[in-house]
């Protein structure tokens, strides 16, 4: 299927949930959906036998800046050979995103990576820890006002 | 050798003295050379060159160096560690191999002991070395070393009987204890030798001897005490300077008596392959070191060769394949002389 | 004593240690977690019953340093020290990526010059896999044969741009230099070279029984599992998905070349196991070689440098564009703002997907076999870390 | 039962196999050199230390923004009409004092990225690649032809004439009746440290 009819599929079974279909004028198509609802989204995009999104190529956390977080899913299907690109908004001051995890397994460590890098919690998580970062340093690097700290544990930071 | 000692000094220390030191004339020699040869050896088969600098020729001094690196090298104890223990282990361990030397027979005229219980003495001595290796492990108080050390013992003795039967297979034919009776059996042509008796069964005795002493000596492939990319350095990991140089001299010393043992029971000892040429105390001591040399080597060339077994594989060799082939060798030798 | 046993220890995960129990910290310094990488495992004895994976040792921060490049080209260096094993297919991934926001299309030479270039590169990765495998099992020798003809990869490299690790050798709309004369023999010469050695490493490695016995049956990943955790590249394949980038979903010149993607089989024991991970790379390795010789012997002439940009200033946009990197899917989400630095670059790595099976596959089995699987993974931690 | 014995048969024989290669190998001459004293010859591209040729300068910072680490770390000072720096080899006619160029190798990551928009080919990559020192900053590679004191004297007269045009222009202005601050300063020029970095 093309990104089109996919997102066409989606839009007519969750129709609140989808809140852009753009795929013309970008390089890479794509679906924005809302977030309280990602999950059955998810599932469905799972499960559903024209669908069989079974592998979860990449999960990227972004700060757009000016108080926007996102979150985009490379997904696709080892069995129909199609992709969809899925983008989920969300505001800086309460970043939070149903997990994924237990309907891809794969997103287990990029979200705790998108939570530790770019502080996007994803409600539902089975091991909500830092991945990269030492487990108890504060802030959230990638964000694009993120400050680096002058110490950490007495050892100076900014080389 | 005994008698000539006794001529001259007509002392008991002076000659149990005199014998008993004169294996560490040969061990501290062969350690520093046989550490080279394993670094060539092993450097030769992997396309490389290994230490060329230090001495000149191809690095001939380099363990010479690297010996007096390690006296100068600061002993560290860890502070969690059982001091005591941690430092006697080491020497445990050494004096376990080095025992193994008092009955080895380097030629007609020089055995330290000419007791004749030697075999049952090496076998038995060689065992102490598994009360140092478990000191070592536990006193480091480090959990790779227990590790280690659990494995050490678990695989030294249970390869322990594998060992011990197919040397049962040898007493039967020689139908005696005593390492010396054993050589003077095997004397003249080189088809007197053991291990071309009774064909196939000491052969296969022979191959189950030296399989589970590589498994005694901690040799790859039955390394796994020491395993490098398991557990860092098995029970040696919290040791340095010194205590780890007397743990390798340890391996490489253990490494030559088994190879003695096995030249002395199988392969005539210090008996020349041809009969009266080239015979005689000296020339035994010459044929007797070159064999064991000789099995030095292919235990080198195997440690470059092969991968390593895991835990329960190793189990599974000694108990399953080399201790049921052993009684099957037993049994094969006995009902040849009984027929 | 009784203090512990008030105090049961939990595991970083907050699982209550039983009382036989005991957590053995495998790395960050250790010979064979290849690199930094802290295996926290739960022992019973010999027997491993969870293993806790803590990674970041190695954290460099590449994305934020990719934000703050005055350009796309700078990243390039960066990404070249993602997987300092392969970085001529890091590069690859990057520059396909940029040229894809950029909508540019380069001429024909590059693209076999990046083809012949990645696959030499794979190869070169692959022998550090495979003899770093060995290296894990405790075959020291195969090690050291696979770097010798690594070398004469990486002279290969180093006589085409200057470096024998980290290239900087794509750029975006082209390669740095051409081929230098003389590239072609030698590079064929290379191919004919290398194909007998491969029986070699057969003969001392693969095909040895007690690696075998190490490595067969031992760490199975069920083509399911593999594909829910994402993994990619020939720990995929060694489990029997038959599925390739370079061919499924083709890029630069790939669909030119006729080659076969390696799947494991379970000759030796199941499908999935750490020996078919193994023989999938080494089995890759003759056909990366026969891509190679199809592509010195298709090279078009041109020029090389004549589609390079002289500013790279892509519309506002994204793109995740994924290639075959030596270790699997390579991708790289990039978000640009119109301004000439990227907004936002993820590397999405195949290492950190195929390491976070690891807990999956290693429940149960013994600590020797814990090592055989980490290695089977082939996990470069510069990628897994980035 | 009969799985046991091809087992150990097999196991034997691959054992065997390993043992004929390793042994056959022990005859093959090595394939390493013994390095100091034999050296492999560098190919024609190969990328090492860095060297600036200071003649060809004109102190255009391009390999400065190139560089992906910012090592290389240029500080420039605008000529006056009146002084004659020469040209370079390319006959670039030089237009700046170049009172800085210090790259700092220990960070160079040798990605060669400095040496393409380099206008007059300066900046290169060279052959030597035996560089280590014991003092860190020993690795801060002063390329300032420049001595202080001539710096010093560029900077002084570059002041004084600063100061003149600022009050020229001062007069300007006040001639047309318009108060207007005097220029700022150019950044970067006061810094005491510039090329007084010890090579």
């Amino acid at each position: 299927m093309t990104h089109q009819e996919i997102s066409e599929l989606l839009k007519q079974r969750f129709p609140d949930a989808i809140l852009e279909i753009k795929t013309t004028n970008v390089i890479d198509p794509f679906v924005k959906v809302s977030q309280p609802m990602w999950k059955e989204i998810a599932l469905f995009l799972r499960n559903d036998p024209a669908m069989q999104f079974d592998f979860l190529m990449c999960l990227s956390g972004v700060d757009y800046g000016k108080g926007a977080l996102g979150v985009v899913y490379n997904i696709y299907s080892m069995t129909q050979k199609h992709k969809v690109n899925v983008k989920i908004d969300v505001p800086a001051d309460s970043p939070e995103i149903p997990s994924v995890a237990d309907v891809w397994p794969t997103a287990n460590w990029h979200e705790r990576e998108a939570y530790d890098l770019i502080g996007i919690r994803f409600s539902g998580h089975p091991d909500p820890r830092r991945i990269l970062m030492p487990y108890d340093w504060e802030g959230h690097p990638l964000r694009k006002d993120y400050q680096v700290p002058e110490f950490y544990h007495g050892m100076k930071v900014k080389y | 050798m005994e008698q000539f000692l006794r001529n001259i000094f007509d002392n008991d220390f002076f000659v149990y003295g005199i014998i008993g030191i004169i294996p560490l004339v040969w061990i501290i020699p062969y350690a520093l050379f046989v550490i080279y040869l394993e670094r060539k050896v092993s450097a030769h088969m992997q396309d490389r060159l290994g230490p060329m600098r230090t001495g000149g020729w191809h690095g001939w001094s380099q363990t010479i160096a690297d010996m007096l690196k390690l006296l100068q090298k600061e002993d560290i104890v860890p502070a969690a560690a059982d001091k005591k223990l941690h430092k006697i282990a080491p020497f445990v361990i050494f004096i376990g191999s080095y025992a193994a030397y008092a009955v080895i027979p380097f030629s007609s005229q020089y055995v330290g002991s000419n007791i004749s219980l030697g075999l049952l003495y090496v076998i038995a001595i060689s065992s102490l070395a598994v009360v140092g290796i478990l000191m070592a492990g536990w006193a480091s108080n480090n959990k790779w070393s227990l590790l280690g050390a659990m494995r050490a013992v678990a695989q030294i003795v249970s390869y322990e009987i594998p060992t011990i039967l197919s040397i049962l297979v040898v007493v039967m034919i020689a139908g005696s204890l005593n390492l010396q009776d054993i050589n003077e059996m095997q004397s003249g042509w080189f088809w007197n030798w053991f291990i071309f008796k009774n064909f196939p069964f000491v052969f296969i005795a022979f191959i189950i001897y030296f399989i589970a002493s590589l498994a005694e000596t901690n040799r790859t492939p039955f390394d796994i005490p020491e395993a490098e990319s398991e557990l860092v350095a098995g029970y040696i990991t919290e040791y340095s300077g010194m205590k780890f140089a007397m743990f390798m001299l340890s391996e490489f010393v253990n490494m030559f008596a088994v190879s003695a043992i096995a030249a002395t029971i199988f392969f005539g000892g210090w008996n020349s392959p041809f009969g009266e040429f080239l015979s005689g105390p000296l020339w035994g001591v010459f044929w007797f070191l070159s064999k064991g040399m000789v099995f030095v080597f292919v235990q080198m060339w195997l440690r470059w060769t092969l991968p390593r077994l895991r835990v329960d594989q190793l189990m599974y060799v000694s108990w399953k394949v080399l201790t049921p082939w052993a009684f099957g060798c037993i049994i094969g030798v006995g009902l040849w002389m009984v027929l | 004593m009784t203090e512990i046993l008030a105090n049961p220890l939990l595991t970083s995960t907050g699982r209550q240690l039983r009382r036989e129990e005991v957590i053995v910290n495998v790395g960050p310094q250790h010979p064979a977690t290849h690199g930094v990488l802290r295996l926290e495992a739960v022992l019973d004895g010999e027997i491993v019953v969870d293993v806790i994976p803590h990674i970041g040792y190695l954290h460099r921060c590449f994305e934020k340093h990719a934000e703050s490049m005055t350009n796309y080209q700078q990243v390039v260096p960066y990404v070249d020290r993602m997987d300092y094993c392969a970085a001529m297919n890091m590069d690859f991934g990057y520059v396909l990526a940029v040229e894809k926001l950029l909508g540019i299309t380069v001429p024909e030479r590059v693209e076999y010059i990046r083809v012949i270039m990645a696959e030499l590169q794979r190869i070169a990765s692959h022998l550090i896999a495979a003899g770093t495998y060995g290296l894990d099992i405790g075959a020291w020798t195969p090690f050291l044969y696979m770097f010798r003809e690594r070398e004469r990869i990486l002279d290969l490299f180093e006589m085409t741009c200057g470096a024998r690790l980290l290239y900087n050798y794509m750029w975006v709309g082209g390669v740095s230099h051409d081929l230098p004369p003389g590239f072609v023999d030698k590079a064929k010469d290379f191919c004919s070279y290398f194909r007998p050695k491969v029986k070699e490493y057969n003969d001392l490695l693969s095909f040895n029984d007690i690696f075998v016995r190490r490595t067969a049956n031992v760490g199975v990943l069920p083509a399911k599992t593999a594909i829910a955790y994402g993994c990619s590249g020939p720990v995929l394949r060694g489990s029997g998905v038959n599925f390739d980038i370079r061919r499924d979903d083709p890029y630069s010149v790939y669909n030119r070349f006729e080659w076969e993607p390696q799947i494991g089989r379970g000759e030796r024991g199941t499908t999935g196991d750490c020996w078919d991970r193994y023989m999938v790379r080494i089995r890759e390795m003759e056909q990366s070689i026969n891509i190679v010789e199809q592509a010195l012997n298709q090279i078009p002439g041109g020029n090389v440098s004549s589609a390079i940009p002289k500013r790279i200033r892509p519309n506002p946009g994204d793109v995740y564009v994924r290639t075959e990197s030596a270790r699997g899917e390579l991708g790289f989400y990039i978000v640009s703002d119109g301004s000439g630095s990227p907004y936002r670059v993820k590397g999405r790595s195949p290492c950190f997907s195929n390491l976070s099976v690891i807990p999956e596959i290693s429940r149960g089995c013994m600590v020797a076999d814990l090592i055989a699987i980490a290695g089977s993974l082939d996990i470069v931690l510069g990628e897994v870390d980035r | 039962m009969k799985k046991y014995f091809t087992d150990i048969a097999k196991a034997v024989w691959t054992v065997l196999i390993g043992m004929k290669i390793t042994l056959g190998h022990l005859f093959v001459p090595a394939v390493t050199i013994q390095y100091p004293d034999v050296k492999l010859k560098l190919p024609e591209r190969a990328r090492n230390r860095l060297f600036v040729n200071m003649d060809d300068c004109i102190g255009c910072l391009q390999c400065e923004m190139a560089c992906p680490v910012n090592c290389i770390t240029i500080e420039t000072m605008k000529s006056l009409p009146t002084d004659d720096l020469g040209t370079t080899s390319t006959g670039m006619k030089k237009k700046l004092w170049v009172t800085r160029f210090d790259i700092d190798i220990a960070k160079c990551c040798y990605c060669g990225l400095c040496v393409y928009p380099c206008p007059t080919e300066c900046i290169k990559m060279t052959e030597v690649y035996e560089f280590s020192e014991f003092e860190r900053n020993n690795l801060l590679y002063n390329y300032v032809t420049l001595t202080q004191p001539e710096i010093d004297v560029i900077k002084t007269k570059i002041a004084s004439s600063e100061k003149e045009q600022a009050t020229k222009k001062a007069a300007e202005a006040q001639a047309k009746q318009t108060p207007a601050p005097p220029a700022p300063p150019r950044p970067g020029k006061d810094d005491k440290k510039g090329g007084a970095q010890k090579t």
